[in-house]
């Protein structure tokens, strides 16, 4: 049953795809492949609904060899566990609105149905990529999705910053593909095999195995597995991508955002987390925690509502591997399923703006929203695809929060829900299912520095909550410049109007699953458990759940804190039993205070946003003239793209002048010094002996075979019946000869 | 040997075959020349029954008389006008041709004369069942399945051959 | 009437039909000859005649002898079908025919037999008369050394072949080589092409010819004509053209493919008239135009009658155990029957083209041909004997097949535009 | 009749072929002296099959008919070519087909 389920989830986005490639591109264009995609998807995410019932209790793994070389077989297989169905459901469901949403928004898209055709793989790419058992299928899954993002970021390639997003993507994430792929390598050689689960896999082995001895071994495989992660991810050192990567269309940006191509990042470094060790987890915290910070702090100054958004997401997806990193494992994949939808849900929204601004932009009186390829051109401009050299210049119009203003009036719907989900993200308590997720992150950080017990862990809890703080901040920035005050560009306020069905349906599906009553639904502590980590002293258990056991299902409330404290006590003590006497004695107040702290956080954030953007009883430009330093570092995002442009690119460039000039001295002289010494001395040599002595006996061999044929060429006439004469004439002869002899 | 009836007929027939065949060699038109050949084949079918190989007999007709017979006069209307129906022969050439045949035909009448595994080998009278559905047997159910396939294939290609050689070129 | 061994009463052991050639040894199959000479004719003779009397000679003197009969019986089927041609064609005109000459014009041919024979004997001056007057010869001889092999009825056949059916094929191939001869020793452009479109037509229509023979043989599994006749023998259903579909659509083939072996409208290219005035006898005259003449109609006669025997029944009757369309006066109202069908033919059709005709042969009759012979081995391989069930399976797909070919050419015929002349 | 005698009538056909194909100035006689000595080679397989091998072994005869699908076979090429000679030169002489001559 799971595997024809699972099989049939797999197959229909690719079938979809491969109706595309066999119609599509036979006819050149297959015009109903949004209705054939979306389909697939449909039944994909209903499929996943039914699979959500079958994995309790136990996970379960099918597998198959699929190649042997030599002594070594590597396998393909399902593996199926609570994680696994919940990541189903996301990437379906936000598979699956997104396509709605596009059915809309790409409407009229010179290249619609291939459109469609990519989300499809996509969606298939990310779909294998969570239900594989070993690291092999999990790589064939992440270079597939990393493919796709490129056909995706790139799918209006006429334009040069698209092009160049796309490329820049695919190389970043190359870039921690490496390091992956070494690590991968790395258990491979220590373990043989590539499976993560069952008896051979690596879990099993790393468990039964390994010595205190190895751990330095384990943790460079760990931190390299990571570096994928990292690219993917675009944490802290390669997270310059994403950001470019806003040149796809705006459905795309969210399904990478919210549910594909980020996400699977932290699925593979959750994945990894029984053999992470006391040293990687430290190593993911800090990356996880740097990178949310930082990002928050560029997120601040953005103008661009997509950057904005982008930036956003980088840091949320740090605040997930700090999660993971902490030890927090439910934590962390809990937040990144309520990060899912209401990412999805505000880039749709965005999505929905700028569609609205668009196409006024494009057409100014006309109601049709085509996207032909004039106006591609227009669309969603990049301010600095390369190094942010530029600034704010060249954001495009319908993009530029500046422009916007006063637009709760215009469009509702996306207002509301646009709300719900900055409400959501900025934690704002008890109804936001952001809230509980990012509460149950700063409780598990906090618990786990209490754990190891040295100060400067603290540091990862200050982080987080300062970027808590500031997300706040930024994203009730966005709902302000966007929704309220005034107009600021009439023109286009005027001609901006609410978005077709196709697009706020999802938008209101998402608004919905952003409340926390839906995700308890299948998000409980009954339902996920962490894997055990034989390989980490201190084990933190973040069971921060909203919790539903008992059968009450959907009883939650103020109280639901406590309740869901209790439960993280009592999941723990039953599960862990081992690791009890290492304490949790630090959860309880922990996670207290950081509740208590995150909604302080919270609050400051929003108010000091209403105070600088909607009431303006401060004014930006003048903090920002007084801090012009700090401002000027957020502005150029902490100069990470003039860092890879001023050192890794010039260092490049100077290693190839120095090639080049190696290569135009010493090997051209070498080789012009012989070619100088062989004509001048050693072809006068040859040179004589070919013409007197080597031509001298070629000559007369040929005048003594040109003598010789031009007697013998009389024999042969050209008469066959000549050359029968002969032959018979010889072979009598011969018989005669023989008989005689 | 006793001169019966059988015997004079199987004279009857190697002499009409030999006659025949030497007049195909020295007869100066062309067309002559290929009717004698219709004799010879004629006699070469009567000593086949004189074999007891009735079968070969008669395919030997239809293929030789009715096919191949009928293709070589077509080759003769289509190639020679009437005036070229004479068959040009050097006198030099006759009299070398002549020599190697003549040491040739003794050759092989030493060899006859002198095997002796071919000595007193004489045709008992004794009459052999229809040789068609032993054929049949040894070419569709027996070892010379291969060989008859080989030989359809060779056939169809020196059809296709044929057909591709002999038409008019055509150029575009 | 109906045997031989009446007249030849008093005969030893004569009997006719057993054949010569499944067993070649002629010694012995020639001992009713020496049988008959030294039993019957010696004691007869004179004694010092007696003594001396050759009787290897004698044997071939008999055989001769009854070459002789056979020789001088037949052609007198050619001298009825030339009057019967006449009338029939009279009759298709609305004439009356040759009424002169005896008692309804009957013996209008006898007559013009005697003109042609004190006509004058023309041989062209320019011509190959070593060749001219060869040919003739050549295709009369075949015409006849067919008839060789057919089995009139059950007694009253010459010699009953092991290879019946292969040697009239054979025989029949050589005529070929005689019309050639004719066509060429005339010294006429005519002649010539005459005999080219001959011997092109006839070597090519012997393809679907044989192939459909073949499906005969392949479910009689003989050669020999007697044996293809007694396997007909169970009535009407028991004949091959009914016993399977693909026999049934090979009688078609066959019987088309004879029409076109033996040059007769609307398959007379070789003797178009109005396109090269008579083909490859145009300048035959007088007693060699009558022997070209005759071999036609027996020509006509042979193909009937092998039709009659491979497909019809051959002698057997209509009903088994009663002796209708049976014996040797069946056997000929059944050939006649198939002669008069040509005749129809001759006065209904037009001619054809050379490229009509040669498409009709290499497009359709061969692949036709070659479909039966498959279909006749897999019906062998379904019913390895005739049954009931078999034959009525048979004449129920031919029955049906019938119904919708005839719906089929009919809705063809009506959408059909008028015929436009192909560009070749 | 004894084996001889076949192989002597046999040796005859194939003497007289191999004369006419070394005399003939024509590229059809030629082909008629090529079809004499296939004719005595398929005698000959006859007369082997009677004679040499037990009676009931009829192999020879076999071949002899394979022999005579080779020379249909051949024929229909020979012709053919010879028709492609006649197109290209002209004439069927085999002495004047003498392009290739040294």
């Amino acid at each position: 049953m799971t595997v024809s389920l699972i099989s049939l989830i797999l197959l229909c986005p690719l079938a979809a795809f491969a109706v595309f490639g066999l119609l599509g591109l036979a006819n050149r264009r297959f015009p109903r492949q949004d209705y054939l995609s979306t389909a697939a998807m449909l039944i994909a995410l209903a499929c996943s609904f039914l699979l959500l019932r079958e994995v309790v209790p136990e996970p379960e793994t099918h597998t198959v060899n699929w190649v042997s070389l030599g002594s070594v077989t590597f396998s393909m297989g399902f593996y199926l566990d609570s994680v696994t169905a919940i990541m189903l459901i996301v990437v379906t469901l936000v598979s699956s609105l997104v396509h709605i949403f596009s059915m809309g928004y790409m409407h009229g898209d010179p290249r619609y149905p291939r459109f469609f055709a990519y989300l499809s793989l996509f969606s298939f790419s990310m779909l294998f990529l969570v239900v594989s058992d070993n690291l092999l299928g999990i790589y064939i899954g992440w270079e597939l999705v990393g493919l796709c993002s490129y056909l995706l970021i790139g799918f209006w390639f006429e334009k040069d910053s698209a092009a160049n997003a796309c490329k820049k993507a695919f190389l970043t994430t190359r870039v921690g593909d490496v390091g992956m792929f070494i690590g991968m390598m790395m258990l491979f050689t220590k373990f043989k095999t590539l499976s993560l689960y069952g008896e051979g896999g690596i879990f099993a082995l790393a468990a039964s195995q390994l010595t205190t001895g190895d751990m330095v071994w384990l943790s460079i495989a760990g931190v390299l597995i990571f570096c994928g992660a990292i690219g993917k991810s675009a944490q802290m050192p390669l997270h310059t991508w994403l950001p470019d990567a806003m040149e796809g269309p705006t459905p795309v940006s969210a399904l990478i955002h919210a549910a594909t191509m980020v996400a699977a990042g932290v699925y593979l470094t959750a994945r990894m987390f029984p053999i992470l060790t006391e040293t990687s987890s430290l190593v993911i915290a800090y990356v996880g925690g740097i990178t949310a910070l930082v990002a928050a702090t560029i997120a601040i100054v953005r103008f661009d509502i997509k950057r904005v958004l982008a930036y956003s997401t980088i840091s949320q997806l740090g605040y997930m591997m700090l999660a993971i990193g902490a030890g927090s494992y439910v934590a962390g994949l809990f937040h990144l399923t309520t990060h899912a939808f209401f990412k999805a849900l505000l880039f749709l929204g965005s999505g929905s703006v700028i569609h609205a601004f668009h196409a006024m932009h494009a057409h100014g009186h006309d109601d049709e929203h085509e996207h032909d390829d004039s106006d591609a051109h227009g669309h969603e401009h990049n301010e600095d695809s390369d190094s942010g050299h530029v600034l704010g210049s060249e954001i495009p119009p319908d993009q530029d929060m500046r422009n916007m203003g006063g637009l709760r009036h215009k469009m509702p719907i996306t207002f509301i829900t646009m709300l719900i989900a900055t409400l959501s993200i900025s934690g704002v308590p008890f109804i936001f299912s952001g809230f509980w997720s990012k509460d149950a992150i700063l409780a598990g950080v906090l618990g786990r520095a209490m754990e190891w017990n040295s100060v400067h862990h603290y540091i990862l809890f200050i982080m987080a909550l300062s970027a808590a703080g500031i997300t706040a901040f930024y994203m009730f920035r966005l709902i302000f410049m966007t929704f309220f005050g005034e107009p600021r560009n009439q023109e286009m306020h005027d001609m901006a109007h609410e978005s077709p069905l196709s697009m706020t349906v999802p938008l209101l599906i998402l608004a919905v699953l952003s409340l926390p009553v839906v995700n308890t639904l299948w998000f409980n502590a009954a339902y996920v458990k962490p894997p055990p980590q034989p390989h980490l002293h201190a084990p933190a258990h973040a069971y921060i759940a909203p919790d539903t056991k008992g059968g009450t299902g959907l009883a939650f409330s103020l109280f639901g804190v406590s309740e869901a404290v209790a439960a993280e006590e009592n999941a723990g003590h039953d599960t862990h039993g081992t690791h009890a006497d290492d304490g949790h004695h630090g959860h309880g107040p922990a996670h207290t205070i950081a509740m208590v702290l995150s909604i302080c956080v919270a609050g400051l954030g929003i108010f000091l946003s209403w105070l600088f953007y909607h009431r303006r009883t401060l004014s930006a430009e003048s903090v920002t003239t007084t801090f012009r330093p700090i401002y000027d570092l957020f502005w150029h995002k902490y100069y990470f793209d003039e860092f890879y442009d001023g050192v890794l690119v010039a260092l490049t460039v100077w290693k190839a002048r120095l090639f080049a000039q190696f290569d135009g001295t010493v090997v051209d002289g070498i080789v012009n010094g012989v070619g100088v010494v062989t004509r001048d001395i050693l072809a006068a040599f040859t040179g004589a002996f070919d013409n007197r002595v080597v031509d001298g006996i070629v000559n007369r061999v040929a005048q003594v075979t040109w003598a010789v044929g031009g007697r013998i060429r009389r024999i042969q006439t050209g008469a066959i019946q000549t050359y029968l004469f002969v032959v018979l004439a010889g072979i009598v002869l011969l018989i005669l000869i023989f008989r005689a002899l | 040997m006793e001169f019966t009836l059988k015997t004079f007929i199987f004279y009857g027939f190697a002499l009409m075959t030999v006659a025949s065949a030497l007049l195909v060699v020295t007869v100066r038109n062309i067309v002559h020349a290929a009717f004698s050949l219709m004799v010879t084949l004629f006699g070469v079918a009567g000593l086949y029954v004189f074999l007891q190989a009735d079968f070969l007999a008669a395919t030997q007709v239809i293929v030789y008389v009715g096919g191949i017979l009928v293709l070589i006069l077509f080759g003769v209307m289509m190639t020679s006008g009437r005036l070229e129906m004479r068959i040009h022969i050097e006198r030099g050439q006759l009299l070398l041709g002549g020599a190697v045949a003549l040491a040739l035909f003794m050759l092989l009448l030493t060899v006859i004369a002198n095997t002796p595994a071919w000595k007193n080998r004489i045709d008992d009278g004794t009459a052999l069942p229809p040789t068609t559905e032993k054929i049949g047997e040894l070419i569709l159910n027996g070892p010379f399945l291969l060989p008859f396939e080989v030989v359809s294939v060779l056939l169809l290609v020196a059809l296709i051959g044929a057909a591709l050689i002999s038409r008019k070129e055509v150029r575009d | 009437m109906s045997d031989f061994r009446a007249m030849f009463s008093g005969f030893p052991d004569f009997n006719i039909s057993e054949g010569f050639f499944p067993n070649i040894n002629l010694q012995e199959k020639l001992n009713w000859a020496e049988e008959f000479i030294q039993n019957i004719l010696i004691p007869r003779l004179p004694e010092g005649v007696a003594a001396h009397f050759p009787v290897e000679l004698g044997t071939m003197l008999v055989m001769f002898a009854c070459a002789g009969i056979f020789v001088a019986v037949v052609p007198l089927l050619p001298l009825v079908l030339v009057l019967a041609e006449r009338k029939v064609a009279a009759r298709f005109q609305n004439r009356t025919g040759p009424m002169r000459v005896g008692p309804w014009g009957t013996l209008q041919t006898l007559a013009d037999g005697i003109k042609l024979i004190f006509k004058e004997d023309f041989i062209p001056p320019q011509g190959d008369k070593l060749l001219f007057l060869l040919a003739p010869y050549v295709i009369f001889a075949c015409s006849f050394a067919v008839f060789a092999a057919i089995p009139f009825s059950q007694n009253i056949l010459v010699s009953d072949f092991n290879i019946g059916i292969f040697y009239i094929m054979a025989i029949s191939s050589v005529i070929v080589m005689g019309v050639i001869m004719a066509g060429w020793s005339s010294n006429s452009k005519w002649s010539l092409l005459g005999s080219l479109r001959s011997a092109a037509q006839i070597v090519s229509y012997e393809i679907p010819l044989g192939l459909s023979i073949l499906t005969v043989v392949m479910l009689v599994e003989s050669l020999s004509m007697t044996e293809i006749v007694a396997s007909q023998s169970n009535g009407v259903f028991s004949w091959l053209i009914f016993r399977t579909p693909f026999t049934f659509i090979a009688f078609f083939i066959f019987f088309i493919s004879a029409i076109a072996e033996v040059n007769r409208t609307p398959f007379d290219l070789p003797e178009a008239e109005s396109e090269i005035v008579a083909g490859f006898h145009t300048e035959y005259s007088g007693m060699r135009f009558a022997l070209f003449f005759i071999a036609e109609y027996a020509n006509m006669f042979a193909v009937s009658a092998i039709a009659v025997t491979l497909f019809l029944g051959g002698w057997e009757g209509a009903l088994p155990g009663f002796d209708i369309l049976g014996g040797m006066p069946g056997f000929v109202i059944k050939t006649l029957g198939l002669v008069f069908l040509m005749m129809w033919l001759r006065w209904t059709l037009p001619r054809l083209r050379v490229d009509q005709l040669m498409n009709l042969c290499w497009k359709y009759f061969i692949p036709i041909a070659f479909f039966n012979i498959l279909g006749t081995g897999i019906w062998g391989l379904i019913f390895p004997e005739d049954t009931l069930v078999s034959i009525i399976i048979s004449c129920a797909i031919i029955y049906s097949g019938l119904i919708a070919a005839y719906a089929i050419a009919g809705r063809v015929m009506a959408q059909k535009p008028a015929p436009q002349p192909s560009s070749i | 009749m004894t084996l001889q005698h076949y192989l002597v009538i046999s040796a005859i056909l194939f003497t007289l072929g191999i004369f006419a194909v070394l005399t003939r100035r024509n590229a059809i006689s030629i082909l008629m002296g090529i079809e004499l000595i296939l004719n005595s080679c398929n005698l000959n397989f006859a007369a082997f099959s009677r004679f040499v091998t037990p009676p009931e072994d009829i192999s020879g005869q076999i071949i002899a008919i394979f022999g005579i699908v080779l020379a249909a076979a051949e024929a229909a090429v020979f012709l053919a070519i010879i028709l492609a000679i006649y197109r290209e030169f002209g004439s069927i002489r085999p002495n004047e087909v003498d392009t290739l001559k040294g």
